[in-house]
């Protein structure tokens, strides 16, 4: 539907729902059970709950580094939402949306922010690769995932996640020229959310839009009002199903705005001007949302408070606990560097380990 | 038995490993329709089929990155660098990735992948075709890297990388690819990463070489011992983790120390080596240990490349100083 | 004339004349005097006559590997000789047309071949960087020697040749972006010869023309008959005036065929059907440039012979005495590491040179 | 004089040699409108304007790569890695490229660039955000590589380092960023590359470190000659071209030597000085040397950060093995 008439050269972008919630393309809306779409909207309203709790203990000095994904909730969960549970996802790092509907526990994401690897380890249900720094680099693997799958006759979908900036690293380029030339059941999604840190995204590439770089590589793109859950559901599943009925990869530039700051280390006032943000923040995803579900009647004040008090609870005893997790313990650095130590790291593990001991440390 | 050069028992072991796993899949620049640059996969494709050889696209990072997805999801690639010296547009993978997905993901997922790579110099190749990268490798947590110097270790080396159930770097000495043919079993066998050999035993000098400086320190000693010197050659087989003990046992046995390598001097592997025996033989030591070894220019095209790697006049030239020390 | 209104995705091809030597496109011949005309034949004549006898050597075992441009002649000596002396070429390691237009000697062609780095080390006015072996990476070079021109107020354009293998690189993608973003004075020429080493060109990109890649980066792309010379002259011409204007990059994809082996160390006959050559070598662009002169009046049998002759005679003297030239000196293999010798490097030459002088060396 | 902590001497390097030379170009990612993302090219392109400071695309094989042909072509780039971690797809370029040029084309060609990256761990930061990949560059031929350990320092050898004709890879420490203030010269002046600097005089071992584990071996010596020792301290401040001759002198005076390092233990940067040491000061050698460096797993994220790098308590319990064999 969206993918054959779209022409990403025209600089047009999908939207089916507005800033005020209404339908303006009710002939593109998406069949989403009413469950699902509490689904949907719960999932983004927690995780905006996170980020600004998680935001107020970082002030507070009880968090590392944590990169907020503020206003790009619907980029999240209107993608993450068009997969199977058995389909894959290779994130980057601002992604928590997507990995909360993919059935991420609270727990493993506040374990990683707090400087554990245990958070990684996560449920094996969950097929959400751990956190990928070097930028773009995952994309790399979602077509691996995708190779196999397809090899061993499974039905999985890899769906690679990577923002504006990413775009200009050479992976992203190798990445999608390769899932074209397998024709492998990946998606790619491109949170254009306009800043990779400070750089905007107009210094990061040329072209007009980030979709149209799909024709580089002879597969569709398109480009998506990311903070239209509808918009963002309807073409990533279209998408999706492509790629699993084995017609290959889809670009998706899912239009969208960093209504935070890049990490809590940065300061975005030095780049950006607060009437920038403003007009974004009317654009808000989950308000946007919401004001449909309520028309809907499907969810009102009353449930938003109580449902946002709940979460914020959990949130809080979840920190707390994760609070309380204390240090890495000694072995656990050396267990996972190979299956087995070997035995230059075994002596060294011996070592330190007589050496705290020595030290009573 | 079957009697093959050390690139084709390379081939056996990758025949072997497939028939034995269909999660194996091989691909790389050019290693399907046309069986590799150096033929190492040649026939495989036809056996094997499309999906299970292939040629990749031109593009290292791609190769790695995809084959780390694949490993995440099931297989066991086994992919090809077409020359170490090209490596590097992939390194990025390898160091970030291949090496620390278990780590990251506190053993979720792994990277069992084998990614196989011809290395060295003398044969006159053109530039990038003939650096020795095992530093970059083993100074890298996560890794294990393997360099075989015959045929019969490469099969068996091949194999047990292929087993692992981490990524391993296989370095080929391309130049002995075809230099002597040896007696392999047909069928599959590993030979334990890990474990250097004691090629020879000896009294005076303990040396550890690999890949193809074995030949030419094989050479070395020879003609030291028609001097009356007896010398222990170890083949260190693995570079990372390499076989701590042997070499200090050995040292122990004989007080004094060299190794020889192609890879340049300053940083290089040698210098690992040496502090390891400081720190496990040092009252045993007669003589200062030596490193005999490509010396820190770039490496030299064709026409210069004799100045760079030791040869084996140069070795024993070098080791004489040890045991006349 | 061709880049404004020349669309990459309606996968057309610019030819202006057929391979016959017609003129099929009288209205976009570009202007070009006799004499240039001229030189631009005898270059391509030049290089195939180079080619063949260095092939020659090879089989003798007199050279070593050695990598021929059979059939890109026009590809190379069109776009190189669209550029003033002053500009910049970028070569991967195909391009022996471009340096001898540039004024490359021949005998440091040779002698690099001949594996001595003395070759590189060319007349500062050629202006070709030395031949860079990894794939694509030379492009980025090309970028930053645009940049430097303009920040300098240099009028200095900057070419890069890559192949069709070369596309798949990351290296690539960020060298178009980053001259797009920046609009450099670049021409990056696509040498599609439709094969990389044994990889076929439709493993390399599922995109139907290389010409369309262009439209990631917002630049114009273009698809050239890359064995018409003045085909590839004329579009080359209006890109590089383009680039001089400051009005920034241009792809153009070389449509032409590898009609030797990748290098002396490849057996073509094991991926592909002398069937397949053949049908290329009746679209030589030597023959073809040819037929047109003759037809102009330009040239004839028994001038081609004359310089047929000449050529091969310099050729052969030229190899000769590069292949009398002898092995690299110690102290070169040292004394361009850098600038002056580092302490441990003066230590090492010491060592090797006293060495060398023990053991009579 | 100004007084200026270790990131405030680098912008005013930066400064200094922007003014003094109109060829001198800063980019990388982030480093122009927001002045990186450590501040160290603050104020700059207001200064110089964004031809000269510029925006880089988020691309490090660009910004190196580009940066190569900038040299080329008469400039003096300063390219900023924004850690150093995020280097690797930038070394392909680094390797193959800015390491070779000169060599590859006789001298016609060089690349007289500067690639700053903040480096070492310390700082509770992200995966990627804490390596020390000081032997990735110290091995290959054609790089230095310049390590500075105070405000003054950094000033003068960034300047050194921009100077140079030749690629300097600029290891910032940045846990040390921040840590204290100097007295810095506020015109230009340099501090020669490959010339370590003796911080403190000793008699009964010599410790090498540079960086940010300078701080922490002071603190170490100072407890250690509390119990009477008498230790000579090293900053080497270019790990390549190393200061061999400072290091042997010293060595030959002491009889003892140990090295301190952030990077990882094995084939890591203390090896090849302990090797040097075997080399040239062997038959001086009371005790085997020792590298007191960082273990040989991935480095941990924050919370398990304490078990990767040597801490004062660790260097003293170490160097006390070494004073006391
Ligand atoms: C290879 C690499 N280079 C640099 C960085 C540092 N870095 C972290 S996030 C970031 C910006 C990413 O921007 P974008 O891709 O748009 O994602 P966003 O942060 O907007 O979600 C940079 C430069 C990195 N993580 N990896
Ligand atoms: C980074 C890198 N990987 C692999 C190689 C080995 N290699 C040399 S040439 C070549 C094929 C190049 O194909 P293409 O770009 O089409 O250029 P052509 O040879 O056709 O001129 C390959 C794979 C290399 N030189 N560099
Ligand atoms: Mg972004
Ligand atoms: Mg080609």
């Amino acid at each position: 539907m969206f993918l054959e008439n779209f022409d990403p050269l025209k600089d047009e972008m999908i939207q089916i729902m507005d800033k005020e919630g209404n339908i303006v393309k009710p002939e593109w809306m998406p069949e989403v059970s009413d469950e699902e779409l509490l689904q949907m909207y719960k999932t983004m309203r927690f995780s905006r709950i996170i980020d600004e709790k998680t935001l107020q203990y970082q002030r507070q000095g009880r968090m590392l580094t944590y990169a907020p994904n503020l206003g790009q909730e619907a980029t999240q969960v209107g993608s993450a939402a068009a997969l199977k549970q058995t389909d894959w996802v290779a994130p980057s790092f601002r992604e928590l949306g997507a990995w909360l509907y993919k059935g991420a526990p609270l727990e493993n994401i506040f374990l990683y922010w707090f400087g554990n690897e245990m958070g990684m380890k996560m449920p094996e249900e969950v097929r959400v690769l751990p956190i990928s720094v070097p930028i773009a680099s995952q994309m790399q693997h979602a077509t691996g995932l995708a190779y196999a799958a397809r090899y061993r006759g499974l039905d999985e979908v890899a769906m690679a996640y990577v923002g504006d900036g990413g775009t200009s690293q050479g992976d992203f380029h190798e990445a999608l020229n390769f899932a074209a030339v397998q024709s492998l059941p990946n998606v790619f999604i491109v949170q254009n959310n306009q800043f990779a840190i400070s750089t905007r995204r107009k210094i990061q590439t040329k072209s007009q839009t980030i979709a149209q770089k799909a024709l580089a590589y002879g597969i569709p793109g398109i480009q998506v009002d990311g903070n239209d859950i509808f918009a963002m559901y309807a073409v990533t599943k279209e998408a999706v199903d492509r790629a699993r009925r084995g017609d290959g990869p889809t670009l998706i530039e899912a239009y969208t705005y960093r209504m935070g700051a890049h990490t809590t280390s940065d300061d975005p006032t030095v780049y950006r001007a607060d009437s920038e943000v403003e007009e974004w923040v009317d654009k808000d995803p989950i308000d946007r949302f919401r004001k449909y579900l309520m028309g809907k009647g499907l969810w009102d004040e009353e449930k938003e408070a109580a449902y946002s008090e709940e979460r914020g609870l959990f949130v809080k005893e979840t920190f707390e606990t994760v609070e309380k997790s204390g240090l890495t313990p000694l072995e656990d650095t050396y267990n996972y560097v190979f299956a087995e130590k070997t035995p230059i790291l075994e002596a060294q593990y011996q070592a330190k380990k007589a050496y705290y001991a020595k030290e009573g440390k | 038995m079957l009697v093959l050069n050390l690139v084709e028992a390379v081939t056996s072991a990758l025949d072997v490993a497939m028939e034995k796993d269909k999660n194996v899949v091989v691909f790389g620049e050019d290693v399907g329709v046309e069986g590799g640059v150096f033929r190492a996969t040649k026939g495989l494709q036809e056996k094997y089929g499309d999906q299970r050889v292939f040629d990749s696209i031109l593009a290292e990072s791609s190769i790695i990155g995809s084959g780390i997805g694949m490993a995440i999801n099931g297989l066991k690639p086994v992919v090809e660098m077409q020359f170490s010296g090209f490596m590097f547009p992939g390194y990025n993978q390898i160091v970030t990735h291949a090496a620390r997905m278990r780590n990251r993901s506190r053993g979720l997922y792994t990277v069992p992948m084998v990614i196989r790579m011809p290395y060295g110099g003398g044969v006159r190749a053109l530039e990038h075709h003939s650096e020795s990268l095992e530093v970059l490798f083993a100074h890298t947590a996560g890794l294990k890297v393997v360099v075989p110097s015959t045929p019969y270790d490469a099969k068996g080396l091949l194999l047990a990388a292929i087993a692992d159930p981490d990524p391993v770097i296989f370095m080929e000495p391309k130049r002995i690819y075809r230099a002597f043919k040896q007696e392999v079993p047909e069928e599959y066998y590993t030979i334990p990463i890990g474990k250097a050999k004691v090629l020879k035993q000896g009294k005076d000098l303990s040396v550890v070489a690999w890949g193809a400086m074995i030949r030419e320190t094989q050479k070395a000693i020879e003609i030291l011992e028609k001097d009356g010197y007896s010398i222990e050659l170890i083949d260190l087989r693995t570079i990372s983790p390499f076989d701590k003990e042997t070499i200090i046992q050995s040292v122990q046995k004989t007080g004094r120390f060299a190794v020889v390598h192609e890879a340049a001097t300053s940083f290089g592997p040698g210098a690992e080596l040496i502090t390891s025996v400081n720190e496990g033989a040092f009252l045993y030591l007669e003589a200062p240990p030596k490193r005999i070894a490509s010396v820190d220019t770039i490496v030299p095209l064709p026409k210069g490349e004799h100045h760079y790697v030791p040869d084996v006049d140069y070795i024993v030239s070098e080791l004489k100083t040890v045991l006349e020390f």
